[in-house]
């Protein structure tokens, strides 16, 4: 009997509610203290086609899916054709009595099938076809042994809206659904047991928060463009925004989308603009205005696989180096890459106050694996305390006081210019993407323009100096393999390490948050200090392998990519790791 | 609104750029006449430009100014406007960048009804650039990328923004300095989008749409013509070629975009905190329950 | 006496014709047999404003200006005052004897104030003040003993077509010009005396000579937004357009312009778009559009100094970085940065091969000081035998003979699929920016997601064997000092080696035209096998450098930079150098 | 034009993965029954589509198709019809598509009259990327994007085309399939610019907006209508709301773009030698002596 390990996968055709059935569930495992870890599965179409929702279960927390089905539950004949190969000698396969899977389709495999009979449980019980989901989800409780109390809560608090009698029809549903199995007596060799103890826990994915981060940063404007899988940061923060007065604009283009951001940046708002890799190729020539014109604004990028409209529900690290360089001319920016839902959060809080204190554009790049994961996570790992820091900006009376013109653009040490908002009488100002003086006015004159440039990418010096701490370290200090990553690849690493060190080896884990500039000091440091580096990205050419190359001399051949849309697995990192070690 | 505007205090000592006799100075003069007989001051404005040369324009005055990239300036100048409703804000850009590159930009502010003034330098070729065919280049005008003379009929500056919902619409020339100064005192006086067009000789590479051109078609509405009758608006509209009426074409009373916007009720977002809960009453704590 | 050896500076206000006064003197300086090298120095204004023209001359090829002003021939007063610093010991100073240019402005200087009354002059004998700068150009003749047949020649041509009044006014004008400097006695060291040998020169620019590689190399078709410094090209192609039978379309915007190029190239065409930095930026989508839909298009892209609008009439290699990493995810392109006005001729006329060979956007990176600067060069270097390789394009028979559906994005060993053109009843297809399978349909399949980006990335290591042949050598084979360059800076470093050479030190010089993908290994060796290597480069960050350290892992930290917005000259290059060594 | 065209041809084994009741699917019905109509073989045509539920469309028949990017399709087209004007080229894309971020190209290439014909899929919503307000949307929709309802007034097709020069403006709706057809086919028979707006119910996100709200107040457009009359054009264009006219409303003969074009004189310039000597007759070395 396996206790609290386990993952089931949710099949069935989209807009068969896959999403919020998985969602249920996973809320339900989290309300019994387990932990779960979720991932959508879906393509670019609305309606038909397969989807699906892989729950993961651990009784601590865990931070990546895996490869291997226990238990597949097929709202459709198609999900059991699909998966039936993934699936663990000694699995399941709940699904409806009434499914045409011609014959023999479980013969010679060492899966158990649980017919059920969905469909006719949901209209007798509930009255309505789409409750067969909450039959299914009923059943599983059955066959785990799963306390359904608390999937009726999940269910009382998810349908409230919808009235009391869904509320009603559907926790009948649930338990007719695993009344059936138990009555059908299937055996099932997995068991999922509440952990007791009375802890609140977050179910939350790396899109919400990053706009829960966004929040608490003091973010109080954003213009964007819906586009897969960014959209859902527009539509959480559009659903409070009247709550929280946060203005929210989803205008006609994303050229018009990160030129209004730069407009409100200027004005003296914290703003965001929230697009995917197409929508920022389109703002790359604004970028560059933000940059010249000193403007801060904060842009999250959650990267798709590309070239173009590329694989748009589907998951991908290929847009670094397009980010990185993006705009003509040496322009400065700075890059965060987080790897968790919690640094979610925490690059959301914290880039609001980076682009006003080096009075910049920001960039969050995160990636779909990690903005549509969902886990359970302690409301503490959201701290949202409210510390704003906007740098070198000018109060009324720093105006006040003044002596002389104001200048924007002023030189200093450290590149920042204290920054007024337009529309003090004391600071009266221009600013250009044109190169300009001190005062913001055009200039043609060369040790201007050097000067210019040099302060302008004097900030981010500044910055990485006094602002960035450099690769994170996972597992012990010394190891004889040594993984470096980021982005969401963190999970299936971070898992390839502790299987790796559970089974004697050595092994530990760097990866980096804070993706541009990159402390390539220290960076490099770890490279020469370690024994084996193996870099694991989610992207063709391996793009962080090839900028910590440019920034530091190392080579790093030893590249773990993927590039089919899917996200990595521990199962697939541990493999590639044994036939590197074959290959020597 | 402050006491005691004067011109001198729009004054700057940068020398415009702009040929001998271009018409962006009278712009450039009706700009600053206009904000002082509104009795604003500098810093009570935000002009946004683009690239060309008429986009060059704050840097002649003393006023904010944010000269940003072609084609972009009502992008910049709405989000302007939505962070600080109490700003007059103003786009001053050629006609490429208004009605060429930036032509969706326009397009959706006029259904928006977004606070700004958008005051376009309208010398129907690129200027900056040094003399290829615009948007609103007459058919058959020979450039260096015409030079069999440009094939499609012009954008139609105001009939367009009357069909996208513009609320005032516009038209100036740069002949007509005083005329001009008080539509651009009207324009920014309205509630919502305003559009002027203003008719801007290019003396240089567009020297025959000239002062004396103009100055032969152009006639000033009259003080009959009710701006606010749309029907009577369309038929003005139309008006182009032999005779180009001058003055307010269109005005309708419509809510403002940045009125409609529920942030914004409590006044402009850059006045209030930064801090959330402080700025809006809710207890971040609390909206973690959502996930719990 | 310096014999056909000078610097001629011709400074003016902008809208005074100093280019077109620079340009004829040009012209009849190589009428004359002699090597004019010339540039433009000017402002993004339309009149008024300091401009000048700068005219290197010599008795050989030389491929670049140098610090220092033998004669200043000032239009304004104006230029006086900004280049009396700039003349060596023994120049001169040609100007309207009525400036008022205050008294004393020549003590203490050995310099000759050489007053000529322009102004009355023009109008005494053209009866124009235009022609000011005729009585400046026949005035240079007369001090340097040039014969004034030439420049009459080249006033003959270029103002024949206002009329034989205005042409004779101008010649009376120059010769007047000249008798009025001998009779004055002027005493000047500098001689100009024409090489004998009837030997065609053409008088082009690096835009010019793109244009007409591009017409050679069977372009037909551009779209293109104005953007200095790349406007040239498309006026220059507007202009021959209908006698060359040339497609030319100027749009509303560069995102209409490079999806108009990706239609026309798509439907069979060999289009061209033109712009610089923040054209090329509002592109990137589209880039990587043409990439995945594997459609030939070309894009000509003069940098000039970002970021943002920067400084628009002046010269900078900045874009590198973004147009070699443009676009969301790992997606192919070719970039070629031509060095030399023949190479920019080359450039144009191989792109178009290159683009349909491979089926994917060729970006030509060139810059505003090779775009603008004019020499005098053999016809012969400029080979117009036209020959198009169309690469794997099938023909009518071909496709008569297809056995079975014809698979646009085909699976094959080099990458590149046989190409159809659409319109051919044998080849009915799509092709999409999504992700897709061999006829070009959506595709969700891993495996084939995983094997269309080998197959698109493998067409770019395929050019990079089968068409580029790496670094380009000047110099000797064995070195102490080996420079490595791109791009315009070219001329400059040239000039350093021949100096340093000449002064008995033994140092080369490579310069990479072919820029993406780079030749790493070849790099490599190079970089390995010279003593000393110093990257010339005209940005900030050293960008060349940077991604020679990415692609081969060799640091070069040895970097001569310059980024306000001038070209090297190679004064500046070997003071450098100085440095350089005393701080060792 | 090939002879024997059927339905049949245009046959693809792709099914489409639009929702069942989509109006998208009886406008690739339509499209194909009128290149079918058109005697059209599949490789004469080229549809150009851009990135959205609607635009999908080529991969569902067998037919030459560029499925470019959002907002880019008649940019796509245009350059295509440029290169060839022997092909019939058509567009298929969304609203969001057509008048949000492509809004742009869409009132260029009215006035241009570049002979391609624009489908637009106007289901006034964001459909693939699961229901945002659209640039149609009508004012109050509530949406994930507008939650107290869209505050902008829509853009209105007809009217903006007509304003900008376009020479045929049709609408239809996906609920009349076989006026729909007719119409396409008529569309695609017009020398220059053709633009077809197409009612078309989103079932799954934009139910307000279903085939029987639109039965409720779409009527023919009777055969007595000239829309050769433009002033009856301005006039019918403004019907909107509860009576909404379906059928052709503006038609005018006015020379294409490509018509204009020099290098097109003799033909597509792809049907034309790539060797610039051979093309033009032009002799590269004399072209050199410009510069000698
Ligand atoms: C993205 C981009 N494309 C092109 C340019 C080059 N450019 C500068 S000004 C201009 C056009 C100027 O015409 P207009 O907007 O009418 O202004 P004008 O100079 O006539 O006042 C162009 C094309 C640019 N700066 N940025
Ligand atoms: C540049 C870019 N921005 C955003 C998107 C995301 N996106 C895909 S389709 C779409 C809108 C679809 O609406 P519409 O054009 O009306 O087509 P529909 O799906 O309704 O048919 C958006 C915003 C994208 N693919 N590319
Ligand atoms: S080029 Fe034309 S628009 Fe520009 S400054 Fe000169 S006259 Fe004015
Ligand atoms: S979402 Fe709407 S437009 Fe898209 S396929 Fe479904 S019904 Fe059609
Ligand atoms: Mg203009
Ligand atoms: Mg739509």
């Amino acid at each position: 009997m396996k206790k609290n390990d386990m993952t089931v996968l949710i099949g069935g055709d989209a807009g068969q509610g896959i999403q919020s059935t998985g969602n249920g569930f996973i809320q339900s495992l989290t309300r019994a203290g387990l932990f779960p870890f979720g991932r959508q599965d879906y393509r670019s179409r609305i309606r038909g086609g397969h989807n699906f929702f892989e729950i993961r279960v651990s009784d601590e927390q865990i931070y990546t899916h895996s490869d291997g089905v226990d238990l597949l539950v097929a709202l459709t004949e198609d999900s059991v054709e699909k998966h039936l190969e993934e699936i663990f000698p000694g699995g399941g396969v709940l699904y409806d009595e009434d499914f045409d899977l011609g014959s023999g389709v479980f013969d010679d495999r060492d899966v158990r099938p649980f017919p059920v009979p969905f469909t006719s449980i949901a209209t007798d019980e509930g009255g309505a076809k789409v409750m067969a989901n909450t039959a299914a989800v009923g059943a599983v409780a059955g066959l785990t042994g799963f306390d359904t109390s608390f999937i009726n809560e999940i269910i009382k608090e998810n349908f409230a809206v919808k009235g009391d009698s869904i509320v009603e029809n559907n926790v009948q549903v649930a338990e007719a659904g695993r009344e059936y199995v138990e009555s059908k007596g299937y055996e099932f060799d997995y068991e999922l047991t509440p952990i007791p103890g009375e802890k609140d826990r977050m179910v939350i994915d790396g899109n919400q928060a990053f706009a829960l981060g966004a929040v608490t940063g003091g973010c109080n404007f954003i213009s964007a463009y819906p586009m897969t899988p960014s959209t859902s940061i527009l539509e959480w923060l559009t659903k409070h925004s009247a709550e929280l007065d946060i203005v929210i604009k989803q205008p006609e283009s994303e050229l018009a989308a990160i030129n209004m951001a730069i407009g409100a940046g200027h004005a003296g708002a914290r703003s965001l603009v929230t697009t995917s890799g197409g929508g920022f190729s389109l703002m790359v020539e604004s970028l560059g205005l933000a940059g010249m014109t000193e403007t801060p604004i904060v842009i999250a990028e959650v990267q798709r696989p590309g070239p173009s409209t590329g694989l748009p529900t589907r998951t991908e690290q290929g847009d670094l180096a397009s980010v990185v360089f993006a705009s003509q001319g040496d322009s400065p920016r700075l890059v965060l890459a987080p790897a968790t839902i919690e640094e979610a959060f925490r690059a959301g809080k914290r880039a609001f106050d980076l682009a006003e204190k080096y009075q910049l554009p920001v960039v969050v790049l995160s990636d779909q694996h990690l903005a549509d994961s969902i886990r359970a996570i302690p409301p503490e790992e959201f701290d949202t305390s409210v510390e704003i820091d906007r740098g070198e900006l000018l109060s009324e009376e720093e105006l006040e006081k003044l002596e002389g013109d104001y200048l924007r653009h002023e030189f200093t040490e450290s590149g920042v210019s204290p920054r007024a908002i337009p529309g003090n009488k004391n600071a009266v100002y221009k600013t250009t993407g044109n190169e300009h003086d001190e005062r913001g006015d055009i200039t043609e004159d060369p040790d201007l323009r050097t000067r210019m440039m040099d302060k302008r990418m004097k900030k981010v010096d500044t910055a990485l100096e006094k602002e960035f701490s450099g690769p994170l370290l996972y597992g012990p200090e010394n190891a004889d393999l040594t993984f470096v990553s980021w982005g969401s690849t963190y999970g299936a690493v971070r898992e390839s390490v502790d299987r790796l060190n559970e089974d004697g080896t050595k092994t530990n884990f760097y990866h980096i948050d804070e993706i541009w500039p990159l402390k390539a000091g220290k960076i490099k440091d770890i490279l020469e200090s370690s024994r084996r580096t193996l870099l694991v990205e989610n992207n063709y050419s391996g793009q962080l392998a090839s900028l910590i190359t440019r920034e530091t001399g190392a080579l790093t051949p030893d590249r773990i990519l993927k590039y089919d849309g899917r996200p990595f697995t521990p199962e697939r990192i541990l493999a590639e790791v044994q036939d590197l070690e074959e290959v020597e | 609104m402050s006491e005691e505007v004067s011109l001198s205090d729009y004054q700057y000592p940068t020398e415009p750029t702009w040929c001998p006799g271009c018409g962006d100075f009278a712009i450039l003069r009706s700009v600053k006449a206009s904000l002082t007989d509104l009795g604003l001051a500098p810093h009570e404005s935000l002009i946004v430009t683009g690239i060309g040369c008429g986009s060059k324009l704050p840097h002649y005055m003393n006023v904010n100014g944010f000269h940003s990239v072609h084609g972009r300036p009502v992008a910049v100048a709405t989000g302007a406007k939505m962070a600080n409703p109490d700003t007059n804000v103003v786009v001053t850009a050629g006609d490429g960048d208004s009605y060429g590159i930036g032509g969706n930009h326009f397009l959706h502010a006029c259904r928006r009804n977004i606070g700004i003034t958008q005051i376009v330098e309208d010398n129907r070729v690129y200027g900056l650039t040094k003399g290829q065919y615009s948007p609103t280049s007459h058919k058959g005008f020979v450039t260096k990328t015409s030079p069999e003379g440009a094939i499609e009929p012009p954008v139609r500056p105001v009939p367009t923004a009357l069909t996208s919902g513009a609320t005032f619409i516009a038209r100036a020339f740069s002949g007509q300095v005083k005329q001009m100064t008080e539509i651009f005192s009207r324009a920014m006086g309205h509630e919502g989008y305003a559009l002027v067009d203003v008719l801007q000789p290019c003396v240089t590479f567009n020297p025959g749409r000239s002062y004396d051109f103009y100055n032969d078609v152009i006639y000033d509405i009259d003080d009959e013509y009710d701006p606010t009758d749309r029907e009577a608006a369309k038929e003005k509209a139309k008006e182009w070629g032999d005779r180009i009426p001058l003055g307010v074409i269109y005005k309708e009373d419509r809510p403002t975009y940045e009125e409609q916007v529920p942030a914004l009720s409590e006044g402009p977002i850059v006045n209030r905190s930064l801090d959330p809960e402080e700025r809006s009453g809710v207890d971040l704590e609390e909206l973690k329950r959502e996930f719990i």
